[in-house]
């Protein structure tokens, strides 16, 4: 009897949901046969083509994905075979320009966490190749090489790496502390994305910082918070990246596992400590490199008397110096 | 003490390579959902500018002033196939407004003036100032604001004009800010192939 | 670029850039106030337009003014961003290069020079800038050369190692004087000079030794017994606490980080000849092998 | 000239005498009761509102009239449908060219006139059915401007024909041969002399020896014009404010029938002092 009962109540909701929806819909076509068409009017008369503009080509689309691929590569190129820093620099305004301004800051992993995460709770939701391509492939790189991603292609990162001017040291505790907000963060997206459609929010792409600057308009708290970060961002390593982004904990994550990263080499090492002064976001620890922390901004190879460009300068003079 | 740093190596290895088949098998069954693309649409039997029965109402202009894009990436369409081509357009002209000299209502609706109205076919010798006119609207002009759509709807228009999601603009993000502050819930996500459906109808033709 | 043109630049970028900002939020309040009066003034026109087709022309103009308006925003708006951008990335520049050239850097780079001089040794050395040093041939020094080399390679900053290297192989080290002369006739700082002359194994701001002595003073030839290596070289060879060579010029003492093999540690290197396994007598016997070596 | 509101008959239900989906067309016979189309069938009112008869029409009527003999006659999309006075099938009369879809039946010295909405224009036959000739075709636009998609039209005593032409915001004065021979009323914006919105008036009736009766829509009304296009009165009671397209008879008291496409009634008005002719 309960049994039967609970059947007839779904029933009864179901057909209460049938009907909300017909109520909602009402039909949208009216018999305008009658209205005059090309071949009454006469004179000639042609019905111009409604205007359409398309969506982007699908080839643009892979294009993004070929191109993000690309900037990783070189990413992980430039910091681990060349270690140079001015060439990544390069990549970075680079990337700031492609996917940052010319994208509008839309083709972005960061977000692309709530697609993943409604895509594989809403059985009905529909993710764009894209959205899955741009979610994954960082997080794979970063399980070989660390956080690739970070350094010289997340135009977010890019942002705030180029405008480190004085970094401070974050003292250990007030970081570590700081640096679990970024998994509160990522467990209210998950959260939010997971209500049902209608009141689903997308609280990433809501309070992205700096996707305003990307599109030279948005809310003004969006803005303001944008501002915030990159005046911080002065005297503070890339404070979203460190502190905020949720997509950066995945990968901090994904780069626990990663064996090839950025290194400060045992062998060659002087413990001068110069590489820890060097690092804006205190990713050097006891003079070892370590991989989750790492934005791969290759600064410690900038300032490595051994290793790096100035070693590399420093090699040559010698040279130089001999031939004399 | 190799054996041990082995161990640790193989270990890791273990972990990498589930986290890597983890995610691999997260990512196919994704693919596999991921049929057909979708885009933001404006419904226009919901849209309360278009929807039918909604009379005297001002018209709703939320799609100009929430979409993200500087210049809203909602414009009005006007589908000649529906269009009646009157004299006096309500979305044209607005029809409130006094009758200027020529017979004609003296003001345009359209406050970015970015509807052209075009005489077409013969003329009536008997009656020259009465024919059909041809209303296009220009899409660099038009900021979606729906007044013209809310005119042209019935009973006084034929709804030709709706209003539609202009995809070289539309930054498809993941919600759409005019979706959340749509009263109707008429901005909603559609498979790109049916958000197209005014080309298709014509391919279809 | 000089200092005071980048601080120069730098106070410009940052003037327009305050000023862009100022319009941006200027434009935006402008535009929040006015936005719901043109809504009034429109509907006003709106209603008047239905009496009188007269009214039109006003009501069109207004709502041309209103549209060409927040066109006109959109554009400035567009403008002063990119602006902004501009900016911003003249200051950061110049910015990061006058925080690069400033005193605190200068002290980093002279870190760099850990390998070859010591950190108390490095203090000293700054005093010896100013003091005589008791090896210092200072009131012989022929700084005519100085100016020869200045007028070889040029007085611009990049030509500082260049410079550098020609003193240095005149004068076999980097003299006091000569320094200071260099600074007088060149761009070149003191600040940049003792950068790169502490930063760069090579240039040596005391008299160097005809052999230099490398004592490993990595971590494993410090538990090995390297500073015992070290003071019993330094007793031998009678060099004072502050000064690495001897009053013969015949050795240079210089503690390095690490010469790489740890396995033989204690380690030090005479030159090129490498040797393990020391002990401070064994160490003296290795100094003295070069010495005996010396055709006198 | 005043006008007030009789009686409201008929409505949207379920019930015999009421409307499910669609009220087209009304139509009024010589005693004066009320032929009213819709969803697929005919209903009959007595003059004092009652439902007399109903019956079954073979596809969704687009309007209904009366002829001479006391037939009905309910045309539909590509045919007109004949019933005698009783409600029984008589003939169906099928011309897929000149019916493609009939939104007005007119009879005058035993010619019928068959208005097309979807060639815009009325054909005239004779009595035995033979095709005489096409009205209102002859123009630029090939055919009426009823961007709504009915044509109506009205026969006066002297066989002239009166229709309206929305796109034109005008009722045109046709011959029965197709010549042109005037229209009055033109677009005056809100001013209610003329005819207001996009395209008004979109139906009329004959009201009388000198008389007009016209319907609006957006917002829906009723007006009665003289032939020189002088107003004469406004009805405008109760309608709702969709509806469009509202047929509209007269009978010989001067009693005005507006039929509400979206209420499904027909509303009924008489005129304060008697009628006026």
């Amino acid at each position: 009897m309960p049994r039967a009962l609970r059947a007839l109540s779904v029933v009864v909701l179901l057909l209460a949901a049938a009907a909300a929806l017909c109520a909602q819909a009402i039909e949208y076509s009216r018999p305008v046969e009658t209205a005059p068409q090309q071949e009454t009017i006469g004179g000639g008369y042609k019905t111009p083509a409604v205007q359409k503009p398309l969506p982007r080509g699908w080839w643009l689309d892979i294009l993004d994905v070929v191109l993000l691929c690309a900037a990783m590569g070189a990413s992980v190129w430039i910091v681990i075979k060349r270690r140079k820093r001015r060439w990544l620099v390069g990549l970075s305004i680079a990337s700031l320009a492609y996917f940052g301004f010319y994208r509008e800051g839309c083709i972005c992993p960061i977000g692309s966490i709530q697609n993943v995460v409604v895509a594989l709770a809403d059985p009905k939701y529909s993710i764009p190749m894209v959205a899955i391509a741009v979610f994954f492939m960082p997080l794979v790189v970063a399980v070989f090489f660390g956080r690739a991603f970070c350094g010289g292609v997340c135009p977010l990162g890019a942002m705030q790496e180029l405008v480190v001017i004085k970094p401070l040291r974050v003292p250990k505790r007030l970081d570590q502390g700081l640096g679990l907000l970024k998994y509160v963060y990522l467990a209210l997206a998950i959260l939010f994305a997971l209500k049902p459609a209608l009141t689903r929010d997308f609280l990433i792409c809501r309070f992205d910082p700096f996707v305003g600057f990307f599109r030279f308009t948005g809310a003004p708290y969006m803005l303001a918070t944008g501002g915030v970060f990159l005046i911080g961002g002065m005297f503070i390593g890339r404070p979203y990246c460190r502190y905020l982004c949720p997509y950066g904990g995945l990968l901090s994550w994904c780069s626990r596992l990663a064996r090839k990263g950025v290194t400060i080499t045992p062998d060659k090492e002087l413990d001068c400590g110069l590489c820890t002064e060097a690092c804006p976001y205190g990713a050097i620890d006891q003079m070892r490199a370590v991989g989750r922390k790492c934005l791969y901004c290759a600064r410690c190879y900038a300032s490595c008397p051994c290793d790096g460009e100035l070693a590399q300068a420093k090699k040559a003079l010698v040279g130089i110096g001999g031939a004399q | 003490m190799s054996d041990a740093v082995s161990r640790r190596e193989l270990l890791s290895k273990l972990v990498r390579g589930s986290v890597l088949a983890g995610m691999g098998g997260a990512a196919l069954f994704l693919v596999k959902k991921a049929n057909g693309e979708i885009v933001w649409q404006v419904d226009a039997s919901r849209c309360v500018n278009s929807r039918l029965g909604e009379v005297g109402v001002e018209a709703c202009t939320l799609c100009t002033s929430e979409c993200v894009v500087s210049l809203s990436a909602v414009r009005a369409v006007n589908d000649f196939s529906k269009c009646g081509r009157c004299n006096v357009c309500p979305a044209y002209f607005d029809i409130t407004s006094a009758v200027n000299e020529l017979g004609l209502p003296s003001q345009k609706l359209c406050p970015r003036d970015a509807i052209t109205r075009k005489m077409i076919g013969a003329a009536d010798p008997e009656d020259p100032a009465n024919n059909f006119y041809e209303y296009v609207i220009d899409e660099e002009k038009c900021d979606g604001c729906g007044r013209c759509v809310m005119k042209c709807k019935a009973p006084l228009g034929l709804g030709s004009i709706t209003l539609k999601v202009r995809y070289n603009k539309c930054l498809d993000c993941n919600r759409c800010a005019i979706s959340l502050s749509c009263p109707k819930d008429a901005v909603t996500q559609v498979p790109k192939m049916a958000g197209l459906e005014i080309k298709l109808a014509e391919h279809t033709e | 670029m000089t200092s005071a043109q980048l601080r120069r630049a730098a106070w410009a970028a940052g003037a327009v850039i305050l000023a862009g900002i100022a319009i941006l939020t200027a434009d935006w309040v402008i535009a929040s106030i006015r936005a719901p009066r043109d809504d009034r003034t429109v509907k006003a026109l709106q209603q008047k337009v239905k009496e009188d087709p007269a009214v039109s022309a006003k009501l069109d103009a207004e709502q041309k003014r209103i549209t060409d308006a927040r066109r006109a925003r959109r554009i400035r708006d567009r403008a002063v961003g990119w602006t902004l951008i501009a900016c911003s990335a003249i200051f950061l520049g110049a910015v990061k290069r006058l925080i690069a050239r400033s005193a605190p850097k200068a002290v980093e780079m002279s870190r760099i020079a850990a390998p070859i001089s010591t950190g108390k040794k490095r203090k000293r050395k700054r005093k010896t800038c100013c003091g005589a040093h008791a090896h210092d041939p200072a009131a012989a020094l022929d700084l005519g050369f100085v100016d020869e080399a200045v007028a070889q390679h040029g007085r611009g900053r990049e030509a500082a190692i260049p410079l550098l290297q020609a003193i240095q192989q005149h004068y076999r080290y980097l003299p006091d004087e000569a320094m200071r002369r260099l600074c007088e006739i060149t761009d070149i700082t003191p600040a940049e000079i003792a950068g790169t002359s502490s930063f760069y194994g090579q240039f040596r701001s005391t008299p160097v030794g005809k052999h230099i002595v490398r004592v490993c003073h990595g971590t494993a030839c410090h538990v090995a017994g390297a500073r015992q290596i070290s003071d019993e070289l330094r007793r031998r060879l009678k060099i004072p606490e502050g000064f690495d060579t001897d009053a013969d010029r015949m050795f240079t003492l210089e503690e390095v980080a690490c010469l790489g093999c740890c396995s033989l540690a204690p380690v030090l290197m005479v030159d090129e000849h490498t040797a393990g396994r020391l002990t401070p007598a064994t160490a003296a016997a290795a100094l003295e092998e070069v010495e005996e070596k010396e055709p006198a | 000239m005043q006008y007030r509101q009789l009686r409201i008959i008929s409505g949207k239900g379920s019930g015999p005498a009421e409307f499910r989906e669609a009220l087209r067309g009304i139509a009024l016979d010589k005693q004066g009761r009320l032929y009213a189309a819709g969803d697929s069938e005919v209903k009959v009112f007595d003059t004092e509102g009652a439902l007399v008869r109903r019956w079954p029409a073979a596809l969704a009527p687009h309007s209904v009239a009366v002829a001479a003999d006391g037939a009905v006659w309910v045309g539909q999309t590509g045919q007109i449908e004949i019933f005698n006075a009783e409600g029984k099938p008589r003939r169906v009369w099928k011309d897929g060219a000149r019916m493609g879809r009939v939104t007005s039946l007119g009879f005058f010295n035993g010619f019928v006139l068959v208005g097309n909405s979807a060639e815009r224009c009325i054909h005239r036959f004779d009595a035995t059915g033979k095709f005489l000739n096409t009205i209102a075709k002859n123009n630029p636009l090939e055919g009426l401007h009823i961007p709504n998609g009915v044509v109506d039209f009205g026969i006066d005593a002297h066989g002239v024909i009166h229709v309206a032409n929305p796109g034109k915001h005008r009722v045109e004065r046709f011959s029965l041969d197709g010549a042109l021979l005037g229209h009055m009323g033109k677009f005056t914006g809100p001013d209610p002399t003329g005819f207001s919105g996009c395209c008004n008036p979109t139906n009329v009736a004959v009201a009388g020896l000198n008389l007009l009766c016209v319907t609006e829509k957006a917002g829906p009304r009723a007006k009665i014009y003289d032939y020189a296009g002088q107003l004469i009165a406004i009805i405008d009671a109760g309608f709702d404010p969709l509806t469009k397209n509202m047929d509209v008879a007269v009978d010989g008291r001067g009693r005005v029938f507006v039929s509400d496409t979206a209420k499904l009634a027909i509303f009924v008005f008489e005129p304060v002092g008697g009628p006026l002719s």
